[in-house]
């Protein structure tokens, strides 16, 4: 059975190693800070006694005043799994350092939350729009998201 | 060298308007050899179109389904209903297309295969010319076929339809030697090219005396003909349609129709040179022919039923690595076979029999084994049998 | 190697050849379907529906209307809503049966037809004279009672609205002809046991 | 000589796309220079959908997401929502999603092995063959749940309702028949020398290479790595059944195949041995179809037939999801396209994508 390694836990690992990393921790997950990310998921692929090799997921979710960078981590070698998140406030342009020079796995999936959240991953190779089209105005999965009243046209055909 | 003056068709025509209507003698003569190209480039024509159904019909039964059905009695009517559907469709000429181009294609596809038809006898006495280089005219108005794939697919002005083209043209590059290597040895054992004498000197079926003649022939002939496993050229999977992509009603129907009389020509072929052509007992020798024609082209709806595609590399390499040593193997042996029986009798070509089949079965493993036909592309197949983790 | 795996495919071919083909000729024959199908045809008992709407809020799609009229008369006395409007748009169904599974009173079943095409899009939705006068046919999608009685939507009669509920209905003074069963543990008109 | 490289265009609409998937190829005659996937065509939104359908609706979206294995999403949602709420479901229920999530596991690989070996060109011949033992299979699911393809079947707690009567012995019945057919499918295809060479050794992925790009399911145990959710983290009653991970060495097209065939065989086990064990009891944890689960979040991976299959459920405690997401098996897996197609041929990236197994409705949602 895979373990699942608790937030705090997480948290106790991060805060030896890299300190003021960790912003908080429940149960569910840890949070660490943006400028810390890098680092941290290095940390974590990269550690003998981590050895958290593949990235399950990596999505994000908006909740207003801020948005959750959520990344599900997993390793194959301890069978344990553990969930990591990135706060980031403010709606405009919120940044966070992009993972897939660490998993090349959140390639794909780290434009997706581009494209439907308008969270931007800085040192991601390809970050374009995916499942919409270029042109496309806004970001669908945001909660204040409207469509624009119909008749419309995109720039881009639609 | 005139055999129209033996064919009945023409006599009878020839008759009809010479003698009873009493019409001038070059009158005669012109209307009877088109009543005699009329019947068999239709006649040749129809069978095409019979085995545009059979093969759907074949193949939906290995595939467990029906096939056509539903147009006349078990469906026959079905290439009908597709020519008149085809007549209907609208006839697209994209905008990139080499227009003159891409209008005459069809007709470089059809009219050779029609003019090939010329030397093959479907009966006993049953053949237009009898020329004496029957084998290689055949062998040269086949390979035209290519050059029409080639025009249309750069014609059409499409990516798909370019490549699938260049690969139509490297297929027919590599695939005419051995073909006209296989042919080279039955011209050796028959001592002629002409048809009617290939038939004559088979006492015993070429298919028996040089089976390695046989296989090459069949193999280098569903490349030229663009039949799996050989089909890069059309590759559903991969170029939609290649050089087909752009084509759309009766131009498409022009294509369809001669792709599929290449290989009723190519079946004809093969009865007339490993067969024995109409020669058999018992029934007609029309019907004869019809029956090794369409057992082979049965044999050629099996194959496409059930091979994948091979890739364009493999298939220029099989050709050239594999096939075309094969093909010496097979013309020099037979070769040195003629030499030491110039004009064998029952009891030695029964010999000949016997060696080439010893020939064939040590030649093809052999030659495996040298250029590592068939072997993966890595060392063994070494799947283990899962095992419990965790 | 040498072909043979090719020849071991060429004969698995061949015996398919002179298998049966499964293909089956749509129009005159069909596929046998499963009691359970959900497919169109929804079947509606006007009689159990109480104008609840709880299809409606079920709908993942939003496709069915209801418009109730409270007129049937005093509730306390038996009077129950009328429904007036009752669309469902099969354009848009996607066939989950969400509606029949959130019925309460067994009164929306899913039907069993899979071939009510129509030229146009509004032709498609179905309405309350519709539902009222289609044969009862309903698929036993859960409804389990007509499971039980190995209900075959098929070949069955019509089912009447008494027999398609879960449970036998109550018997209520403006409707005598629906006497209680023996041995029902229900209670009677006058709020008794039996 | 110098010649230009060409640009081609795979797909949207092209017959090996498996649905609306497109490639941009840059070649150079046949050999693939750079790759570059384009997706999007099949967006529906599901995850915005989902936030606004309460839980027990959103069930009907996850059929739609993977549509030739709505049996696996419908599981994947119900243990997700089955975590975020603390439902348990009763024994029998959990035997069945098993069976049925195993046969779909059945359908899945044989869909994908028939569009496979269509991409290498068997004019539809072994596709024809999964299909009409994928039909059979269907029908099992159209006597469950009333459908064949959008199934609906699970519930949260459970499955909607108990399997009908003659539901145990036509099951029987293609498990007896079924190993016959898979034999049948590898006479005809395992051994075909042309099969072989167009496979093996191609489009090779590393372990490695795998695991770093959270490639999972068939590809990456093809690859050799033993990861499997199943066995990993079991959830159901799959840790009262056993079965094997099969496991490839070569990571080419041709393990990817023959893993997928070797899968089959195990699922048909695992549905033996949990026909064995169901016994008679409730299927369905007693649950409104309408709840309000507590504030808090969940995600529940399991091993789809593509992949590694969770969704990732926000909850506000109100009726509906705050947020869903689902993690794409075939999405992910499309990771490492462009590695694995670099420096072959045309007809090698068709093959090569195909052996990937991706479903279009998963990777747009």
């Amino acid at each position: 059975m895979t373990t699942a390694v608790s937030g705090s836990d997480l948290a106790e690992v991060l805060g030896q190693r890299l300190f003021h990393s960790v912003t908080n921790s429940d149960a569910g997950a840890a949070w660490v800070t943006p400028e810390a990310l890098l680092d941290v998921c290095r940390f974590l692929h990269d550690d003998r006694a981590q050895a958290y090799d593949l990235l399950s997921s990596v999505t994000a979710v908006d909740y207003v005043e801020f948005f959750d960078v959520v990344y599900h981590l997993t390793s194959i070698a301890r069978n344990a799994a553990t969930v990591l998140k990135v706060r980031l406030y403010g709606r405009d342009a919120p940044t966070v350092a992009s993972v897939t020079s660490v998993w090349a796995g959140a390639d794909l999936q780290e434009r997706e939350i581009y494209d439907l959240l308008g969270v931007t991953f800085t040192g991601h190779p390809n970050l374009k729009r995916m499942l919409t089209w270029e042109g496309f105005q806004g970001h669908p999965l945001r909660r204040d998201y409207l469509e624009p009243p119909l008749p419309y046209t995109w720039p881009h055909g639609g | 060298m005139s055999p129209l003056k033996d064919n009945s068709i023409f006599s009878w025509t020839y008759e009809l308007v010479a003698d009873t209507l009493g019409g001038p003698e070059w009158l005669a003569y012109g209307l009877g050899a088109l009543a005699v190209i009329m019947v068999v480039v239709n006649g040749f024509l129809l069978i095409g179109t019979i085995f545009t159904w059979m093969e759907r019909k074949v193949v939906g039964r290995f595939q467990s389904r029906v096939g056509p059905n539903r147009v006349g009695p078990f469906g026959i009517l079905q290439a009908v209903a597709d020519a008149v559907k085809l007549l209907f469709q609208e006839d697209i000429v994209p905008r990139r297309a080499d227009r003159l181009l891409f209008n005459a294609a069809p007709i470089v596809m059809l009219a050779p295969s029609l003019l090939a038809l010329a030397v093959i006898p479907f009966g006993a006495g049953s053949y237009v010319a009898d020329l004496n280089i029957g084998v290689l005219y055949v062998v040269a108005m086949s390979g035209i076929a290519s050059l029409a794939v080639l025009i249309a697919g750069y014609a059409s002005g499409n990516k798909l339809a370019l490549l699938g083209s260049m690969r139509a043209v490297a297929m027919l590059l590599s695939y005419e030697i051995p073909l006209v290597m296989a042919l080279l040895g039955i011209t050796i054992l028959a001592g002629s090219m002409s048809m009617v004498d290939i038939i004559a000197a088979q006492s015993v079926p070429f298919v028996l005396v040089s089976p390695l003649g046989a296989l090459i022939f069949l193999i280098a002939m569903s490349a030229e003909l663009n039949r799996p496993p050989f089909d890069v050229t059309e590759a559903e999977s991969e170029l939609v349609a290649g050089y087909l992509t752009e084509y759309s009603g009766m131009k498409f129907g022009v294509f369809y129709l001669a792709e599929f009389s290449n290989v009723v020509l190519a079946g004809a072929l093969f009865a007339i040179l490993f067969l024995d052509g109409w020669e058999w007992a018992i029934l007609p020798s029309h019907l004869w022919f019809l029956i090794k024609v369409f057992g082979f082209l049965f044999v050629a709806s099996w194959v496409r039923a059930t091979l994948p595609r091979m890739r364009i590399d493999q298939i220029l390499t099989f050709a050239w690595k594999y096939l075309f040593p094969l093909s010496l193997v097979n013309v020099l042996a037979l070769a040195v076979e003629t030499i030491a029986w110039p004009d064998p009798s029952g009891l030695q070509l029964w010999i000949m029999v016997a060696i080439n089949w010893a020939i064939a079965a040590a030649a093809i493993p052999l030659l495996s084994l040298v250029v590592h036909l068939g072997e993966p592309a890595r060392a063994g197949r070494r799947i283990p049998l899962s095992e419990e983790v965790f | 190697m040498y072909g043979i795996g090719i020849l071991k495919g060429l004969m698995v071919t061949a015996k398919n050849l002179v298998r049966k083909p499964v293909t089956i000729q749509y129009p005159e024959e069909r596929v046998p379907q499963a009691s359970r199908f959900r497919g169109q045809e929804f079947v509606w008992y006007v009689d159990r529906c109480t104008g609840c709407a709880s299809c409606a809020k079920f709908c993942p799609l939003g496709i069915i209307r209801i418009e109730t009229d409270p007129n049937g008369g005093n509730e306390q006395d038996g009077g129950t809503y009328r429904v007036d409007v009752f669309d469902i748009d099969q354009g848009r169904c996607m066939y989950c049966g969400m509606c029949v599974e959130a019925c309460p009173y067994d009164a929306l079943h899913m039907g069993s037809n899979f071939e009510a095409a129509q030229y146009r899009r509004q032709d498609l939705v179905i309405n309350v004279e519709v539902l009222k006068a289609r044969e009862k046919h309903p698929s036993t999608w859960y409804r389990p009672q007509l499971e039980r009685e190995k209900f075959d939507p098929f070949e069955g009669e019509s089912k009447e609205w008494q027999d398609a509920g879960r449970e036998k209905p109550f018997w209520h003074p403006q409707r005598p002809e629906m006497l209680p069963d023996e041995g029902d543990t229900r209670p009677t008109a006058d709020g008794e046991y039996k | 000589m110098h010649t230009q490289p060409v640009i081609v265009n795979i797909g949207p609409h092209h017959p090996s796309t498996h649905g609306v998937f497109r490639m941009r190829l840059t070649m150079d005659g046949e050999n693939i220079l750079d790759v570059e996937p384009v997706i999007g065509y099949l967006h529906r939104g599901s995850e915005k959908l989902a936030e606004e359908r309460h839980y027990t609706q959103v069930i009907t979206l996850t059929d739609r997401m993977d549509y030739v294995a709505s049996m696996t999403n419908n599981q994947a949602y119900v243990l997700s929502c089955e975590q975020l709420t603390g439902i348990t479901p009763p024994d029998r229920g959990m035997y069945l999603r098993v069976i049925a999530a195993e046969l779909q596991r059945v359908v899945s690989h044989l869909v994908a092995t028939g569009f496979f070996l269509q991409d290498l060109g068997a004019f539809a011949t072994p596709l024809m063959y999964a299909m009409r033992e994928r039909e059979r299979v269907l029908d099992l699911f159209e006597m469950l749940c009333g459908a064949r393809i959008t199934v609906s079947y699970m519930r949260i707690g459970g499955v909607f309702q108990d399997a009908p009567g003659e539901f145990w012995p036509a099951l029987r019945r293609i498990l007896d028949e079924f190993p016959a057919f898979i034999d049948e499918l590898e006479d005809l295809i395992s051994d075909n020398e042309i099969v072989l060479s167009r496979t093996q050794g191609v489009s090779v992925i590393t372990g490695a290479d795998a695991v770093n790009a959270s490639i999972t399911g068939p590809v990456l145990r093809a690859s050799g790595v033993s990861w499997d959710l199943r066995k990993a983290a079991p959830y159901d009653v799959y840790d009262r059944v056993s079965f094997d991970v099969p496991l490839g060495e070569h990571g080419d097209n041709y393990d990817r195949y023959i893993i997928r065939i070797r899968e089959i065989r195990e699922s048909l086990k695992i549905v033996e041995q949990c026909v064995a064990q169901i016994e008679p009891g409730p299927v369905r944890a007693t649950t409104a179809m309408l709840f309000r689960p507590p504030v808090g979040e969940s995600y529940v991976p399991i091993e789809a037939p593509k992949g590694e299959l969770g969704f990732y459920l926000v909850s506000d405690g109100s009726i509906a999801p705050y947020r869903m997401h689902a993690r794409a098996p075939s999405l992910i897996n499309l990771t490492l396209l462009k590695q694995m197609l670099v420096g072959w041929k045309l007809s090698d990236a068709i093959v090569s994508f195909g052996s990937i197994d991706v479903n279009m409705g998963e990777v747009d949602r």
